[in-house]
C-alpha cells in the first residue's frame, strides 16, 4: 500500500507529462485529480491501519533498493509510514486531491494545462518524498525535488517576461538554506555514521543535553528551515512566489512545502531536544518573523500578497511553538493552518477570477452579494485564521499560547501582539473585499461571478474542515478528540510506541488557573480589534490608500465618533505607521536589497571576471605568469 | 680531452642558472612581442633552455634518461613547429596579420 | 594495450579509406572501433580475455595497465564514441578529423597509464596537436582561427612550463620514473628538521602548471571560454570532457606520487581549488552564450576535481571514475542538444532553447536531465559523484567542502536557465532533432549512475 | 665561483643572442640570431660531453625546424613588417613577470642551494649508448612517437589544404621534419 502512495502521483506526472498533449483537455486535469486522490485513498487505509493498531505498531517500513553502498556509505531508498509521517501525508494528499480538483476548473483556459497539471503531480510525488523518507537522503531528495517544482509552477505564467532577477533572489535564499540544511547533514553523517532516522536518533539518544554538535547540527538544519519555510531573513521569496497560478499558491506555499522546515525540526525532535540554545534561536526567530510579517501584511492591498504575509506570520508562530519545544500543538497549527489557509487562497483565487484577473483589493468591495458561496467560505476561513472561539484556529493558537505562556512571557505579550495584528489585517481584507461597494471601473459589477460548481465544491469542504479540524485535537479539558487526538499518536509514554517519533517525552504545558482566564479573557480583545476593523473599513467603509498617497490617512476618514479618532491615534495609527515603515525599510530596504544586494554583487563579480577575460591573448599570458609567480612565491618562501 | 677537464670545472648550480636565465628570456619574449611567429620562436627558446638542463643533470647524474627527454623534446618542437606554423598561415590567410593581439573577437 | 592498437589502427584505416569522402558512416565505423576498444579494455579488466602477448613488450617502468587504468581508459573510450555518435551530423565530417580525435585519444591513453615522465609529456603533446588542429578546423571562420591560434599559443607556452618542471623534478629526484620520482623527497621528509629541495618544491608548481593548464584551473584557464566557444562543437566537447578528465588522471597519479610530502603542495593546491570554483561559477552566471557558459561551468567542475586531487590516497580513483562518468555523460548529452538547436536557430544564445519543451517534450527532458546532472541535483549521476566526492573530502577539510557547496549553490542559478527557456519560454522556431535514440541511451546512463550507482561501482571496482 | 673560461664566452654568448632573438625588430634578424644560439646551446652540449646531442640538435632545431620557419617569414612576406610597439607598460609588466620568475628561482637556490650528487658516467653521451638505451628502454615512447607525427602530419594537411579541391595540397605547411 505505501509504494501506491508514492508511485500514484509519479505516474501521473509521467503520464500527462509525457502524452498530456495529445489528450483531450478535460481528460488531462481530471487524471491528475485522479491520481492524487488515489494516493490519498491509500494514504487513509494506511492511516486507519495506524489508528486501530496497538502503540508501537502499525508503522509500515518498505526498503526499496539500496541507493549507495560503498566503503562505509550506505543509503536505501526507502520509506517510512509513520504517525508524523501519516499526519503530512493525508494533508499533502488530502489537501492535493481538493486544489487538482480547484485547478481543473480554474486553469481550464490555459494552454499548457498538461504542463501544469504534470508539474503538481510531480511536486506531489517530491513532497510525499521528503515526508515518507526514511532517511536524511530521502528527505533532501524530496527537499531538493520541491524547490524544482515551486520553481517551475512560479514561473508558470510568466512566458515571455523576464522574472530573472526574482527568480534569482528566491533562488539564491533557498539556496542558502539548502546550504546550512546539507551541511547539517554532512554533520549527521559524520557524527552518527548513518542517515536512516532510526539509527541516527538513537544514537543522539545517547548524548546529553547542549552538547555542542547536537547545537551545531540542529542550527544548521534550522538554516535550511528557515529557507523552505520563509523566516527571517530568508522569508522574502514567499510573497514574490505569489507570481504564480493561485492554486498552486495554496498548495505549495501555503499548505504543505513551506510546512517542510517544521516537518524537518519535529523529525529531528531528538536532536533539539539536546539543543536548548537552538531551539531558543528558532523561538526568537519565529516570533520576529511572525511579528514583521503581520506588520507588513497590514498594509498589503494586493489580496495574494496579503495572504502571503499571513502565512510567513502563521510559520512564524508554528517556529514559536516548536522554539518552546511544543511540537504536538506546532504540527496541530500546520494542520488547521493547511485547511484555513487553502481555503483563504482558494477563495481568493475565486475572488481573482470572478473579478477577471484583478487582485487588488481596492478595486474590489461589495463582492458578497455576486459570490455568496465564497463570501461564506472566505468568512470562515477568516474567522479560522484569526482564531474566533470553536474554530480550528482557535484551538491550534490555543495550544500555542499555552505552550509560550509556561515558556517566556514576554515571547507570549509578544506573539500576542501578533495575533490581534492578524486579526486586524485579515478582517480588513475581508471586509474591504466583500463588504462596501465596488470601486472598479475596469469592469462593470454584473460582469462579477460566482466560479463554477467545481470551484466552489473544494471550498466547501475545505469549509467545514477549517470549522471542525479543531477536532484532530481538542485541549484536555473539553475531552479527548479524534482517537486521543494529537498528543496520543505522537507521544511517546514510555509504552513501545513507534520510537521515531518525539524520542524524548514532550513536556506537558501544564498552566495555573489563573493563566486559563487570562487566556479566556483574551477573546473579548479579539473582538474589539474585530469592532475596530469592522468600524474603519466596514461602517465608514474607509478604502485603503494606494501605495502612492499614503499619507493623509486622517483626511479619509470622516470625523463622526470621537472615539474612532482615539481608536485611530492610540491604535491604528501607530501600527499602520509600524507597518508603513517595516514595509519601506526593513522588508524593501534591508532584506530586498541585502538579497539583490547578493544578485548584484554576482553580477558585479560576474561582469568583472568577464572583464579579466578580454580576449587579448597577450593579457592571459601576463596573467598566467603571476599567477605561477604566485605560487612559486607562496610555496618556495 | 680538454671538454672533459672543463666539465670538472663545472658547477651544476652555473647551468641552473644559465638556464633560468635563458628560460625567463624566452618567457619575456612571450610576453612582450606580438608578432606570433616570433611568439613561436621564443617559445623554442624556452625548450632549449630546458633542453640544456636536462643534458646538464643528465651528465652530472650519470644518467642518459635526461638525455633520451631531451631527443623526444626535440621531436616533439618539430611537430608542434609543423603545426603552429600551419595554424599561423592559416590565421593570415583569413586576417593578412600575425599579430596575435588582433584576434580578440572571442571574450567576455 | 590492447586499446592502443585498435584506436590507433582504427584512426589509420580510417584514413586511408576515407580519403577525400565524407560520409557519416565514418563517424559510425569510428565509433564503433572506440566501444570496441572500451569493451575490450573492460574486458580485460575482468580477465575475460588476455592480451598479455601485446603488453610483454611495454616495460613495466614505461606504461603500466592495472586495472584502475584499465577502467578509466576504457571510459575514455566510451565517452568518445559517444562524442563522435551524436555529432555525426557535424557541417564538417571528414575521416581526418575523426582520425585526429582518435590520435587524440591515444595521447589520453598515454596520460592514463603512464610510468615514466616521458610518456606523460608524449601523452600531453598527442592528446594537444590533433587538438590545436582541430580547433581551427572550421577553416574559414576567424572564430575557429582564433581559438587554435590561442590554444596552440598559450598550450605550447604551459608545455614550456612543464618540461621545466619536469627538469626540475629530474635533477632533484634524480629520476624521471614514477615509482622512483617519489622516493627521496618522501625520505627526506622522514627525516626530521630536513628541508625539500628547491628543485622538487619548484618541479612539482612548474610541473602541476602544466597540467593545471589542461583541465583549464584558475588561473591559468584563460583560454577556456575563448577556445570551447571558437571551436566547432564536437571538438569542444571533446575538449571539455576527455581532455579534461584525462588531464586530471595524470595529474592525480603524478601528485600521488609525492604524497610523502602532500604538506608541501597541498596548500596551493586548496587555494586554487577554490579561486577555480568560485571563479568558474560566478562568471558563468553572467553568460548568455551557450557554449561559454558549458565553458565556465566546465572550469568549475574542474574545481570540484580538484579537491578530489587534495582527497586521493591511492584507493579512491574510483570517485574521480565515477565524477569524470557522471560529468562527461551529461556535458555530451547537454552539448549535443545545444548543438542541434544552433543547427536549427544559427543561435549561440540561451533563446535557442525557447520553446523546446512544447516543440518536442522528450529533448526537453533529456536536457532537464543532463543539466540537473551537472547541477548535481539528486537521482542523477552528478549529484551521486559530489556527493561521494564532497563526503570524503569533509573528513580532512571542511572549509573546502563548503566552498564547493557554494559554488555547487551559485551553480543552479546558470543551469536552471536552460530549464527556464525550455520550458517557460516560447520559442518561434521547432528545431529538428536527430538521434534521439543517443539521447535517451546518455539519459539512461544518467539516470541509471544516479539511482542505482552502487551497482556500478561494485561490478567495477 | 671560478667558471672555466670557455663557459663563460659561451654562456655570455647564448644570453646575448636569445636577447637579441626577442627584441629585434626584424623577424628574420631574430631567427638567425636564434640559429646562433642553437650553435651555442650546441656547444654547452660538447662541454657537457653530450656529442650526439650536440650534432642533433643542430641538425633538427638550426637545420629543419628554423628553415621552416624562414620559410614561412618568406612565404608570408612578413620580414619586412615592422610590428607595432607595445606600450612601455607592456614592457614593463613583461619584465616584472618574467624577472620575478627568474628572481623566484634563482633566490631559492641562493637561500636553500640545490641537491645533485655529482656522478658522471663515460661516454653516455654518445650514440653508442644512446642508442643502446632509446631502442631498449625507451623503444615503446619511440613508437609512440610514430603517433604524434603522424598525427602532426595529418594535421598539417588537413590545415593546409584548400577547401574547394581536397587533392590540391599547398606543399609549404605539410612539411615535416
Amino acid at each position: 500500500m505505501l509504494e501506491w502512495i508514492i508511485v500514484l502521483p509519479l505516474l501521473g506526472f509521467l503520464i500527462n507529462g509525457l502524452f498530456g498533449s495529445i489528450f483531450p483537455k478535460s481528460i488531462v486535469g481530471w487524471l491528475g485529480t485522479a491520481f492524487v486522490f488515489g494516493s490519498f485513498v491509500a494514504t487513509c487505509f494506511l492511516f486507519r491501519d495506524l489508528l486501530t493498531s496497538l502503540p508501537g505498531e502499525g508503522s509500515v517500513y518498505l526498503r526499496v533498493f539500496t541507493f549507495l553502498n560503498v566503503g562505509n556509505f550506505h543509503v536505501d531508498i526507502a520509506f517510512q509510514f509513520d504517525r508524523l509521517s501519516a499526519i503530512m501525508a493525508l494533508i499533502i494528499t488530502g489537501i492535493g486531491t481538493l486544489i487538482h480538483l480547484y485547478s481543473i476548473s480554474y486553469m481550464a483556459d490555459d494552454a499548457g494545462l498538461y504542463k501544469f497539471f504534470s508539474f503538481l503531480n510531480l511536486f506531489i510525488f517530491n513532497m510525499l518524498v521528503l515526508v515518507l523518507g526514511s532517511n536524511f537522503m530521502m528527505m533532501f531528495f524530496g527537499w531538493e525535488g520541491v524547490g524544482l517544482c515551486s520553481y517551475l509552477l512560479i514561473g508558470f505564467w510568466y512566458k515571455n517576461v523576464s522574472f530573472g532577477k526574482a527568480a534569482r533572489k528566491a533562488f539564491i535564499m533557498n539556496r542558502i538554506g539548502d546550504l546550512g540544511l546539507l551541511m547539517g547533514l554532512f554533520l549527521i553523517y559524520q557524527n552518527f555514521g548513518s542517515f536512516e532516522y532510526t539509527e541516527v536518533f538513537a544514537k543522539v539518544g545517547r548524548l546529553e543535553v547542549g552538547t555542542e554538535i547536537c547545537t551545531a547540527i540542529a542550527l544548521l538544519l534550522f538554516i535550511g528551515a528557515m529557507g523552505k519555510s520563509a523566516q527571517i531573513p530568508l522569508f522574502t521569496w514567499l510573497p514574490d512566489a505569489m507570481a504564480g497560478p493561485t492554486p498552486v499558491s495554496a498548495l505549495i506555499h501555503a499548505a504543505t512545502m513551506v510546512t517542510a522546515g517544521i516537518y524537518l525540526v519535529v523529525r529531528c525532535e531528538a536532536i533539539y531536544a539536546l539543543a536548548p540554545f537552538a531551539r531558543e534561536v528558532i523561538m526568537w526567530i519565529g516570533l520576529a518573523t511572525s511579528l514583521m510579517a503581520a506588520l507588513i501584511g497590514l498594509k498589503q492591498n494586493d489580496i495574494k500578497k496579503v495572504l502571503a504575509y499571513s502565512t510567513v506570520s502563521q510559520l512564524g508562530f508554528m517556529f514559536i511553538a516548536l522554539g518552546c519545544g511544543a511540537y504536538t500543538a506546532a504540527l496541530f497549527h500546520v494542520i488547521t493552518h493547511a485547511f484555513f489557509k487553502a481555503l483563504l487562497f482558494l477563495g481568493a483565487g475565486s475572488v481573482i477570477h470572478g473579478m477577471h484577473h484583478e487582485q487588488d483589493i481596492r478595486q474590489m468591495g461589495g463582492l458578497r452579494k455576486k459570490m455568496p458561496i465564497t463570501y461564506l467560505t472566505f468568512l470562515i476561513g477568516t474567522l479560522a485564521i484569526t482564531g474566533f472561539p470553536m474554530l480550528s484556529g482557535f484551538f491550534s493558537k490555543d495550544e500555542i499560547f499555552t505552550a509560550i505562556l509556561s515558556h517566556n512571557r514576554l515571547v507570549f505579550i509578544l506573539g500576542l501582539l501578533s495575533a490581534f495584528i492578524t486579526v486586524f489585517y485579515t478582517f480588513r481584507m475581508f471586509f474591504v473585499t466583500f463588504h462596501g461597494t465596488y470601486r472598479n471601473h475596469h469592469h462593470s459589477f454584473e460582469k462579477v461571478h460566482e466560479s463554477p460548481l467545481l470551484m466552489t465544491l473544494p471550498l466547501l469542504i475545505l469549509a467545514v474542515l477549517s470549522v471542525i479540524g479543531g477536532a484532530v485535537n481538542f485541549p484536555n479539558y473539553m475531552g479527548e478528540g479524534i482517537s486521543g487526538g494529537l498528543h496520543h499518536l505522537l507521544s511517546f509514554d514510555g509504552g513501545g510506541r513507534f520510537s521515531p517519533i518525539l524520542i524524548f517525552p514532550e513536556q506537558s504545558f501544564e498552566i495555573s488557573h489563573a493563566q486559563e482566564w487570562l487566556l479566556a479573557a483574551l477573546t473579548p480583545l479579539f473582538l474589539t480589534i474585530f469592532v475596530v476593523v469592522r468600524n474603519k473599513y466596514l461602517v465608514k467603509a474607509a478604502v485603503p490608500e494606494a501605495d502612492a498617497d499614503q499619507v493623509g490617512l486622517g483626511k479619509v476618514l470622516a470625523n463622526k465618533f470621537y472615539v474612532d479618532e482615539s481608536y485611530d491615534r492610540s491604535f491604528v495609527e501607530p501600527i499602520e505607521l509600524v507597518s508603513d515603515t517595516l514595509t519601506e525599510y526593513v522588508d524593501e530596504k534591508a532584506f530586498k536589497s541585502s538579497f539583490d544586494g547578493i544578485g548584484r554583487a554576482n553580477q558585479y563579480f560576474g561582469s568583472l571576471l568577464s572583464r579579466v577575460q578580454n580576449g587579448n591573448i597577450e593579457y592571459y599570458l601576463v596573467y598566467m605568469v603571476v599567477g605561477l609567480c604566485l605560487l612559486l612565491a607562496f610555496n618556495l618562501f | 680531452m680538454s671538454s672533459l677537464t672543463i666539465f670538472n670545472q663545472l658547477e651544476i648550480s652555473h647551468y641552473i642558472y644559465l638556464s633560468t636565465v635563458l628560460f625567463s628570456i624566452g618567457l619575456f619574449g612571450v610576453l612582450f612581442r606580438r608578432n606570433a611567429i616570433i611568439l613561436l620562436m621564443c617559445i623554442e627558446l624556452m625548450l632549449n633552455a630546458v633542453n640544456l638542463l636536462f643534458v646538464a643533470f643528465s651528465s652530472y647524474m650519470g644518467d642518459s634518461d635526461g638525455q633520451i627527454f631531451v631527443f623526444f623534446i626535440m621531436v616533439v618542437a618539430a611537430a608542434e613547429a609543423a603545426v603552429g606554423l600551419a595554424i599561423l598561415v592559416l590565421v593570415y590567410r583569413n586576417t593578412r596579420k600575425t599579430d596575435v593581439s588582433v584576434l580578440d573577437n572571442l571574450k567576455g | 594495450m590492447i586499446a592502443f592498437f585498435i584506436t590507433f589502427f582504427g584512426a589509420v584505416v580510417l584514413l586511408f579509406i576515407g580519403l577525400n569522402k565524407r560520409e557519416s558512416s565514418f563517424s559510425i565505423f569510428a565509433a564503433g572501433i572506440l566501444f570496441l576498444s572500451a569493451f575490450l579494455c573492460v574486458a580485460s579488466k575482468f580477465g575475460w580475455c588476455n592480451f598479455g602477448i601485446l603488453e610483454s613488450w611495454v616495460p613495466a617502468n614505461m606504461m603500466q595497465f592495472s586495472p584502475e587504468q584499465l577502467l578509466f581508459m576504457g571510459l575514455l573510450s566510451f565517452l568518445t564514441g559517444f562524442i563522435i555518435l551524436s555529432f555525426r551530423d557535424s557541417d564538417i565530417i571528414g575521416n581526418d578529423q575523426l582520425a585526429l580525435m582518435m590520435f587524440s585519444l591515444c595521447g589520453a591513453y598515454m596520460m592514463v597509464c603512464y610510468q615514466h615522465i616521458v610518456v606523460l609529456f608524449l601523452g600531453i603533446e598527442v592528446l594537444s596537436i590533433p587538438l590545436y588542429v582541430l580547433a581551427g578546423s572550421k577553416k574559414d571562420n576567424i572564430y575557429s582561427n582564433e581559438a587554435a591560434l590561442k590554444y596552440f599559443l598559450m598550450g605550447a607556452f604551459s608545455t614550456g612550463i612543464f618540461l621545466l618542471g619536469s627538469a626540475f623534478i629530474y635533477g632533484g629526484t634524480g629520476s624521471l620514473e614514477l615509482e622512483l620520482m617519489g622516493i627521496k623527497p618522501s625520505f627526506m621528509h622522514a627525516i626530521e628538521g630536513m628541508p625539500i629541495p628547491v628543485l622538487i618544491n619548484a618541479g612539482i608548481i612548474l610541473m602541476g602548471v602544466g597540467l593545471l593548464f589542461k583541465v583549464a584551473a584558475v588561473p591559468f584557464h584563460f583560454w577556456a571560454p575563448d577556445v570551447y566557444q571558437g571551436s566547432p562543437n564536437r571538438t569542444t566537447v571533446f575538449m571539455a570532457t576527455v581532455v579534461k578528465i584525462s588531464a586530471f588522471i595524470a595529474l592525480y597519479r603524478l601528485l600521488n606520487t609525492f604524497v610523502g610530502i602532500k604538506s608541501n603542495w597541498s596548500g596551493w593546491l586548496s587555494i586554487l581549488a577554490t579561486i577555480t570554483i568560485l571563479w568558474g561559477n560566478l562568471a558563468a552566471m553572467i553568460q548568455q552564450n551557450v557554449k561559454r557558459t558549458l565553458a565556465y561551468s566546465s572550469i568549475a567542475h574542474a574545481g570540484y576535481l580538484l579537491i578530489f586531487i587534495l582527497i586521493a590516497d591511492g584507493t579512491n580513483a574510483w570517485i574521480l571514475w565515477f565524477y569524470g562518468l557522471a560529468y562527461g555523460i551529461a556535458s555530451i548529452l547537454v552539448f549535443s542538444i545545444s548543438h542541434q538547436l544552433y543547427n536549427t536557430n544559427k543561435d549561440d544564445t540561451f533563446e535557442a532553447f525557447n520553446g523546446l519543451a512544447k516543440s518536442s517534450p522528450i529533448v526537453a527532458i533529456a536536457l532537464v536531465i543532463g543539466v540537473l546532472s551537472l547541477a548535481g541535483i539528486p537521482i542523477s549521476a552528478g549529484f551521486v559523484g559530489k556527493f561521494y566526492l564532497f563526503s570524503f573530502a569533509w573528513q580532512s577539510d571542511p572549509m573546502l567542502v563548503c566552498t564547493g557547496l557554494v559554488g555547487s549553490a551559485l551553480g543552479v542559478a546558470y543551469y536552471f536557465k536552460f530549464i527556464k527557456h525550455a520550458f517557460l519560454k516560447v520559442g518561434e522556431k521547432s528545431p529538428v532533432i536527430k538521434d534521439r535514440g543517443i539521447l535517451i541511451f546518455l539519459v539512461l546512463i544518467i539516470l541509471m549512475a544516479g539511482v542505482f550507482p552502487w551497482i556500478l561501482l561494485r561490478t567495477f571496482f | 665561483m671560478n667558471l672555466p673560461i670557455p663557459f663563460l664566452i659561451l654562456s655570455f654568448l647564448t644570453i646575448l643572442s636569445a636577447l637579441y632573438v626577442v627584441t629585434s625588430k626584424s623577424p628574420v634578424h631574430s631567427v638567425l640570431a636564434l640559429i646562433f644560439t642553437f650553435f651555442t646551446i650546441s656547444a654547452h652540449y660538447v662541454l657537457l660531453n653530450a656529442q650526439f646531442l650536440a650534432v642533433v640538435n643542430l641538425i633538427v632545431y638550426a637545420g629543419a625546424i628554423m628553415v621552416l620557419f624562414l620559410f614561412v617569414l618568406m612565404l608570408l612576406n612578413l620580414s619586412k613588417e615592422i610590428e607595432p610597439i607595445k606600450s612601455n607598460a607592456w614592457a614593463i609588466a613583461a619584465t616584472i613577470s618574467a624577472g620575478s620568475i627568474l628572481l623566484m628561482i634563482t633566490a631559492a637556490f641562493q637561500v636553500f642551494g640545490e641537491a645533485v650528487a655529482k656522478n658522471p658516467v663515460e661516454g653516455i653521451g654518445l650514440v653508442k649508448a644512446l642508442g643502446n638505451v632509446l631502442f631498449t628502454r625507451f623503444l615503446v615512447p619511440f613508437e609512440l612517437t610514430g603517433i604524434l607525427f603522424l598525427a602532426a602530419m595529418v594535421g598539417a594537411v588537413l590545415l593546409g589544404k584548400r577547401e574547394k579541391k581536397p587533392t590540391e595540397l599547398s606543399t609549404n605547411e605539410t612539411i615535416n621534419p
